[in-house]
């Protein structure tokens, strides 16, 4: 699998190779804030993976933590896991450029670091993401496709000052921007659902028309502000919240759903395993997007009627045969 | 030296000085007399640049001066100590003292030994000895504070000094030492402003006086000019005769009402008893800072029992809070209106009801119509002197203001009054109210405990006194051996020797 | 009435800012409408009485706890942890009433906790309910196990969110209902007149023989039932609940009870002008939305109103003047 | 008498004692060179903040755009730098530069615009964090590495941020706390309008307190730029109101005129470390918070109910 899933970033992406170790591993995963839904299950699934019959006798330990969104709390916890003599660090950065020098002294101490989602700048560290431009760039085409090319579209942004927030949105302005006939109006909705849906329903309230809505999170909440405001539901393309989901089966609103995966945790670890023993990786790894349109939303394998719709549902990245159910994840304590 | 012509302030509709005049000689000790509201206060801001003047001009040593604040008066040599003290609690005396001034060395460093030996002479100036310059004014009794405050002022080497009721928590002894101070300053060419209710101080150490009334110059006299009755009139604007009502008979045979055993609390209540029967007033006496505070405040369950019981008609109370305390019925007038006694900002009508709200209305809200009618009749009562119920508590003399304090007592059904110096700071006719006020008290049967820094209030009201000393009562004077005399000499007699007892002695023959 | 006693009722509007508030408030209308008439459609109006019914209800709370001169920081989290209890519970088959009620139930046990912090160990409301709510904050991950419950929401509670009455919306009349009990509590009540004295000069209100404790208990339970409110209103709002609901309710509310008017260290002010001070922020930000600045213009252009605005009409006197 | 002066601080100091005694059983290795550098860069930049909010506190106000201003040194220092020691100086003296700015539009709003400090700083908040953004829409920039190993480096047992903290404490705050300006800066906090009278330039003594406030929280900033070798607006957001529970914690009293600067240090390290020490205690991230908050409140209420028992009801609600 390993060809078809940890694939390089770009093509001028070096790989890099270690000396083999012998395991079992010591791994630690480092996150930073914990209080939302991602999060929680990006830590529940990666305790799932290392639970996995195949790859519990490469894991000799396994530790999760958080630190919260303080850079310098998450520094002195990667500078307590090299203390303790891990093999590997797996981290989701409080900051992107941040953690640059406490992963330095990591590698300097012989451990490997592995950076996924909110990745970070160093090249030391081997970064596992999706392409978040190609996100927000196929959010933008999906919209310029159902528009027309024409129109009033509405930008849902996420938290300013972010890289991913920033990279999104530049894809977004660059397909946009080249429709002379696209109207962009734009909100901040945080990534979060009750935001969103506070600031859609005040753009909506202003009087605005919108054809098409390109959101990159919190969109149960827009869907809800456009629901309670009585109108029409335009084409919607936006993350992989199940709530999103669950309401585009009810009402089938054109809509193109694509999540940032929880399981990039998992992927992260698979590759940490790799180097360990002494495969070649890239330095850089892409990971699919997994695309969901309403054509195919399938009820209890990419959206969950029983579940929270805060939910991410885009919890398993299949080429990589990281496949996991929702039950299976939720079980974990973190 | 100084003199202020025309000077005009008003406070919204409140005219305080109205184009007064005041003059001051080179080398006097000046009093500066009037009621309550007088504009004394005012005066005095306007003076040391806190509070500018509506109109009017001022010069001092001859020379045109227009303040922009109080760095401006110290500046010209002014130097004040403010009615309300202006200290801080929570820095040592030597820095309280020094604040603005201290010495500084290297890099603008203060230098604590430079700092020690000054706060060093100035004490010595005064015979003080007791006040340690490291201690926290926080834990100064009123009267060390006020002597800080002094020293505060003279630090400055000021060529006028002003003094606005900074002796009303001062012993007597104190005051004497304060004036043997003054006058030596005197002869070194300083003038002072002294302001003060007590007319036994004005008459033995000041040169001349000027008496305000509602804003206005009214005369400026020698000290031995004028009578006590015409100084009276010439504030008041009427003749006041002081007087005292006639006490109550208290039978021997009663039932006490309050009985206190052993009561003692922090470090400076060690166990005192005393009875209190309907109809009678028992003074509490004693020099400054002997537990007086203390007892008043521990029996209204304010501050923390150590030990003892108390009884109310026989029964014993447990008394740990205030409402406790009111629940049983007693009440207290305590030391400071202004920070204790009321809420400022808030109006007359709120401040006379917070004892009594809960029956001015049903399900916890306030009947309107039932608190109006109330504070009328209470205000009616103590003839509060106020334009409206509606009007801050902050805008009334403070004579008024404390009788809001009494107002808020009258009809919560106490039995046991407790007043912590009720008149201090009031001019006579609002004393002479008072004074009428407790002798009702007594007459409708109830028990009333006094202390009070003028022993002429605890000889004329009180059935008997109970001097203190060191946390404990020394002794307990009754009918007629309460003399001033025997007051003085029970202060004295009793406790540790003191180191200063002679000096006073001398100085009271 | 006579008129001295008119006189000092104007007076006290116009001296805490009230009346200037609601000036404000018109002023920044008439701009918003001028800027874009879409603003003055009922729609807009609907929406932006909403959104401000959030704020205004938290707000409630924490008027009366910034007027005994405390603060309440523990909002967000309590907020979150008792709409997921009540989400929960209803979700496990308890009836709507005792998924309301176990909510409610939490809001009066951590007002009584931020209340015993303050009035009984004496420690400052700004540090001890900012431990609170980190505490509520770990509390609600742990017994989510950091996902919170699938969304059916008691019907009463959507219909009290989003629901109409005769072509109005239900929010704001619920909002209504409580901001004029709070007034009536703040002008006619006893703990009304309490917690003003308390605010002003706790010590006198003591020696009146009077409990301050109590009023530290009734304003902090008050505030904490008041974001549990909200946070039930929220829920029915975004039909859901989730972690991070309370991330805006902070300082928004805090803000609104300022520009009302209300003095941060407590005696003066009420909810009169909060509720201006609502609508302004609300008004404000939809504007700052849709004039399309960016977050960091936003964050700036937010921050020189405020100051403006209290410059205008909040400033403190010197004690001395 | 030491012991007295610094009465305050003794229960952070005791909290502080407890931890690392805890911390050291559950993770030896602290004690090395490594372990001692670890534990020193982990508190600095939060004890600086501390020292920025207890200079503001003890005028009687509190500064909530600490954060804010960490964030917008750190947003200045990473993005201009470059990598020359003359640019190096030059960036670090500019960013000081700012926090004094911030800090004096902070002091003069609260002094002269006689705008509580709550307000002022609640709006200047999102002021500086909106200029903060301005200058690093997203995060990124860099510093030389000598510039981050001479802050945050070692040598032997000895960590060269004690140095640092240290210098500013000792060299910087400590001379100003003891002229004139120190004395009337806890006299305006004690009592403003008895300040007023006592001849003190209140004014100018509030708004030099918000500027060294202002100082201090940008030496926040550089120290925490030289930590995370790069530039991030909304780093900051965590240290305001951190800075607040340590000054408090430390035994400063909001309202004013008390508190020393070890207490505020001693706790800021306090609050730093104790996340390490879940983590090395194995706790579960979910239990962290309910640890930091609950450790948090209970200090507090034990360090507030020890010193209550012994004093009168009235005093206490007077302070
Ligand atoms: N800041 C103020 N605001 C409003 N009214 C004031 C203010 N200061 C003084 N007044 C009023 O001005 C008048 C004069 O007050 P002032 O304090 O000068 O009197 P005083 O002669 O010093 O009285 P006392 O003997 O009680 O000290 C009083 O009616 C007082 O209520
Ligand atoms: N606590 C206070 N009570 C009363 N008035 C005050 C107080 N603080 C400041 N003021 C007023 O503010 C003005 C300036 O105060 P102050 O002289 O203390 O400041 P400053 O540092 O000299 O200011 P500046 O830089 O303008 O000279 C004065 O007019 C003073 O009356
Ligand atoms: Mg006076
Ligand atoms: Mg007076």
């Amino acid at each position: 699998a390993a060809d078809k899933c940890i694939v390089p970033w770009s093509s001028d992406t070096p790989m890099v190779k270690r000396e083999a170790k012998k395991g079992p591993f010591k791994i630690a995963l480092s996150n930073s804030y914990i209080g939302n839904t991602w999060r929680t299950e990006m830590v529940q699934i990666a305790k799932s993976y290392t639970e996995r019959p195949e790859v519990k006798p490469l894991i000799a330990s396994f530790q999760a933590t958080s630190s919260g969104n303080e850079v310098s709390a998450q520094i002195a916890q990667m500078n307590q896991m090299i203390l303790s003599g891990v093999d590997a660090i797996i981290v989701n950065a409080a900051s992107p450029t941040g953690l640059n020098s406490v992963i330095d002294q990591a590698v300097d101490a012989g451990i490997l670091v592995v950076s996924f989602d909110n990745v970070v700048t160093t090249k030391k560290a081997i970064l596992v993401n999706q392409d978040q431009y190609e996100m927000g760039k196929k959010w933008a085409d999906f919209i310029v496709d159902k528009t027309g090319g024409k129109g009033n579209i509405l930008v849902v942004r996420g938290v300013a000052g972010t890289f991913v927030d920033q990279e999104r949105t530049r894809a977004a302005n660059d397909i946009f921007g080249k429709h002379p006939d696209i109207k962009t109006t734009e909100v901040y909705g945080n990534w979060d659902d009750g935001t969103a849906q506070k600031v859609v329903a005040n753009a909506l309230a202003a009087g605005t028309k919108f054809d098409g809505v390109w959101s990159q999170g919190g969109d149960t909440g827009v869907v809800r502000a456009f629901q309670q405001a009585g109108l029409k539901i335009p084409p919607i393309a936006g993350e992989a919240e199940n709530g999103f989901r669950k309401l585009d089966s009810e009402l089938k609103f054109p809509m193109l759903s694509i999540g940032q995966s929880p399981a990039l945790s998992a992927l992260s670890i698979m590759v940490a395993l790799d180097a360990l023993q002494g495969k070649e990786v890239p330095q850089a790894v892409s990971a699919p997007l997994p695309i969901v349109t309403t054509d195919t939303l399938k009820e209890g394998t990419n959206f969950f009627p029983k579940i929270g719709d805060s939910f991410f549902t885009a919890i398993s990245i299949p080429v990589c045969g990281l496949d996991f159910t929702a039950e299976q994840i939720l079980k974990q304590k973190v | 030296m100084l003199s202020a012509r025309g000077i005009s302030k008003s406070f919204g509709g409140v005219h305080a000085l109205q184009a007064a005049n005041f003059a001051c000689e080179r080398g006097e000790i000046h009093a500066l007399l009037g009621a309550n509201g007088a504009g004394k206060s005012t005066l005095v801001k306007i003076l040391s640049g806190v509070q500018r003047p509506d109109a009017g001009t001022i010069a001092i040593a001859g020379e045109t001066v227009d303040f922009a604040g109080p760095t401006d008066a110290v500046a010209h040599g002014v130097a004040t100590v403010f009615q309300e003290l202006s200290l801080f609690p929570h820095r040592t005396v030597a820095e309280n003292i020094f604040i603005g001034h201290e010495p500084t060395g290297f890099l603008g460093q203060i230098s604590q030994s430079r700092l020690r030996a000054a706060v060093g002479d100035l004490f010595a100036s005064l015979g003080v000895d007791h006040i340690r310059p490291n201690a926290l004014v926080a834990d100064l009794s009123l009267s060390d504070r006020q002597l800080v405050e002094i020293f505060k002022a003279l630090s400055r080497k000021p060529r006028l000094l002003i003094l606005d009721e900074g002796t009303s928590a001062l012993g007597r002894k104190e005051v004497q030492r304060l004036f043997a101070l003054l006058r030596k300053l005197r002869a070194g060419g300083t003038s002072v402003i002294f302001i003060s209710h007590r007319m036994s101080e004005i008459r033995e150490f000041v040169d001349r006086m000027t008496v305000f009334r509602n804003g206005h110059h009214v005369a400026t006299v020698a000290a031995n000019a004028a009578s006590d009755a015409e100084i009276v009139e010439m504030m008041l604007g009427q003749r006041v005769e002081r007087s005292f009502p006639t006490k109550t008979v208290v039978s021997e045979a009663e039932a006490p009402l309050l009985e206190v055993a052993g009561l003692a609390a922090g470090s400076d209540l060690k166990g005192v008893s005393l009875t209190v029967r309907r109809g009678e007033v028992l003074g509490i006496a004693g020099l400054e800072g002997q537990g007086q505070g203390t007892l008043l405040l521990t029996l209204f369950g304010a501050y923390r029992r150590a030990a003892g019981t108390v009884r109310i008609d026989g029964a014993p109370a447990r008394i740990g809070t205030p409402w406790q305390a009111k629940a049983r019925g007693i009440a207290l007038i305590p030391e400071d209106r202004k920070t204790e006694g009321l809420v400022l900002p808030m109006s007359v009508r709120e401040n006379i009801t917070f004892s009594v709200l809960a029956r001015l209305g049903r399900f916890g809200f306030v009947s309107p119509a039932k608190e109006r009618r109330f504070v009328e009749s209470m205000m009616q009562r103590l003839a509060v002197k106020a334009a409206s119920m509606g009007l801050p508590a902050r805008s009334l003399s403070g004579g008024n203001q404390q009788k809001l304090v009494l107002a808020k007592w009258l009809e919560t059904g106490a039995d046991v009054f407790l007043f912590y110096d009720p008149t201090r700071g009031i001019d006579v006719g609002t004393k002479q109210a008072f004074y009428e006020l407790i002798a009702g008290l007594t007459r409708e049967g109830k028990g009333v405990v006094l202390y009070s820094t003028e022993t002429s209030e605890l000889i004329g009201l009180c059935q008997r006194v109970a001097v203190m000393d060191d946390g404990r009562i020394a002794e307990t004077l009754e009918g007629d051996a309460i003399t001033e005399e025997n007051i003085l000499a029970a202060s004295l007699r009793m406790g540790r020797a003191r180191p200063d007892e002679a000096v006073v002695v001398e100085a009271a023959q | 009435m006579t008129t001295s006693r008119l006189a000092a009722r104007v007076g006290a509007f116009t001296k805490h800012g009230v009346a200037v508030s609601y000036g404000l408030l018109v002023v920044l209308i008439v701009a918003a409408v001028i800027y874009n008439p879409a603003f003055a459609s009922w729609g807009n109006i609907q929406a932006q009485l909403q959104i401000a019914t959030f704020i205004g209800v938290i707000a409630i709370g924490q008027t009366l706890v910034i007027l005994t001169g405390q603060i309440d920081l523990s909002v967000p989290w309590n907020l979150t942890f008792s709409s997921i209890l009540m989400a929960t519970l209803y979700g496990q088959g308890y009836g709507a009433v005792t998924a309301v009620g176990a909510a409610l139930l939490v809001g009066i046990v951590v007002g009584l906790i931020n209340a015993v912090g303050v009035a009984v160990f004496r420690l400052h409301s700004l540090v001890w309910t900012l431990g609170m709510n980190a505490l509520l904050e770990g509390l609600t991950m742990v017994y989510t196990n950091g996902q919170p419950p699938d969304s059916t929401i008691p019907g009463f509670v959507r219909f009290l969110a989003v629901g109409h009455v005769g072509g109005f919306p239900v929010a704001p009349i619920v909002w209504a209902v409580f901001a004029a009990i709070t007034i009536v509590v703040l002008a006619r009540s006893r703990f009304g007149r309490f917690l003003y004295a308390t605010g002003n000069n706790e010590p006198a209100l003591f020696l009146s023989g009077i409990d301050s404790r109590i009023v530290y208990v009734g304003a902090f339970v008050a505030s904490s039932v008041c974001a549990v409110l909200a946070g039930i209103l929220l829920t029915g709002y975004a039909s859901q609940t989730y972690l991070g609901m309370g991330n805006d309710y902070l300082l928004v509310p805090i803000a609104a009870v300022i520009i009302g008017g209300t003095n941060i260290m407590g005696g003066f002010g009420g909810y009169v002008g909060t509720i201006a001070g609502t609508l302004i922020v609300v008004l404000l930000q939809s504007i700052l939305s849709v004039a399309q600045i960016g977050q960091a213009g936003k964050n700036i252009v937010f921050g020189v109103i405020i100051i403006a605005l209290v410059l205008l009409y909040a400033r403190e006197a010197r004690p001395t003047d | 008498m030491i012991l007295r002066r610094y009465k305050s601080s003794l229960l952070a100091i005791l909290a502080l004692i407890l931890l690392l005694g805890y911390y050291w059983y559950k993770q030896p290795l602290i004690l090395s060179p490594f372990g001692f550098r670890l534990l020193a860069n982990q508190g600095t930049t939060l004890a600086l903040a501390a020292l920025a909010q207890l200079t503001v506190v003890l005028t009687g106000g509190v500064d909530l755009s600490v954060g804010a201003i960490v964030g917008l040194a750190n947003a200045i220092a990473a993005t201009y730098m470059g990598d020359s020691p003359f640019s190096v100086v030059t960036v670090v003296l500019l960013t000081l530069g700012a926090g004094a700015g911030a800090g004096l539009i902070n002091g003069v709003l609260v002094a002269y615009g006689r705008i509580q400090p709550i307000i002022v700083t609640l709006a200047t908040l999102y002021i500086y964090s909106g200029f903060a953004l301005l200058i690093r829409p997203q995060p990124g920039g860099s510093v030389p590495s000598y510039y981050a190993t001479t802050l945050t480096g070692s040598w032997g047992y000895l960590p060269y941020s004690l140095i640092v903290l240290l210098v500013v404490t000792l060299l910087f705050r400590l001379p100003i706390m003891r002229s004139r300006l120190g004395t009337a800066i806890y006299a305006v906090g004690d009592n403003p309008g008895g300040a007023h009278m006592s001849g003190i330039k209140v004014n100018r003594t509030l708004v030099s307190a918000y500027v060294i406030g202002g100082v201090l929280a940008a030496c926040a900033g550089l120290f925490l730029t030289a930590q995370t070798t790069s530039g991030d607006a909304t780093i900051g957001t965590a240290y305001t109101l951190n800075s607040v529970a340590a000054v408090v914690f430390g035994g400063a009293i909001l309202g004013g005129g008390r508190g020393l600067a070890l207490g505020p240090i001693i706790a800021a390290f306090f609050i730093s470390i104790i996340i390490s020490v879940l983590f090395a205690a194995g706790v579960s991230s979910f239990y962290q918070s309910v640890f930091q908050g609950g450790i948090l409140i209970f200090v507090l209420m034990f360090g507030n109910a020890w010193t209550l028992r012994v004093r009168n009801r009235l005093s206490v609600l007077r302070s």
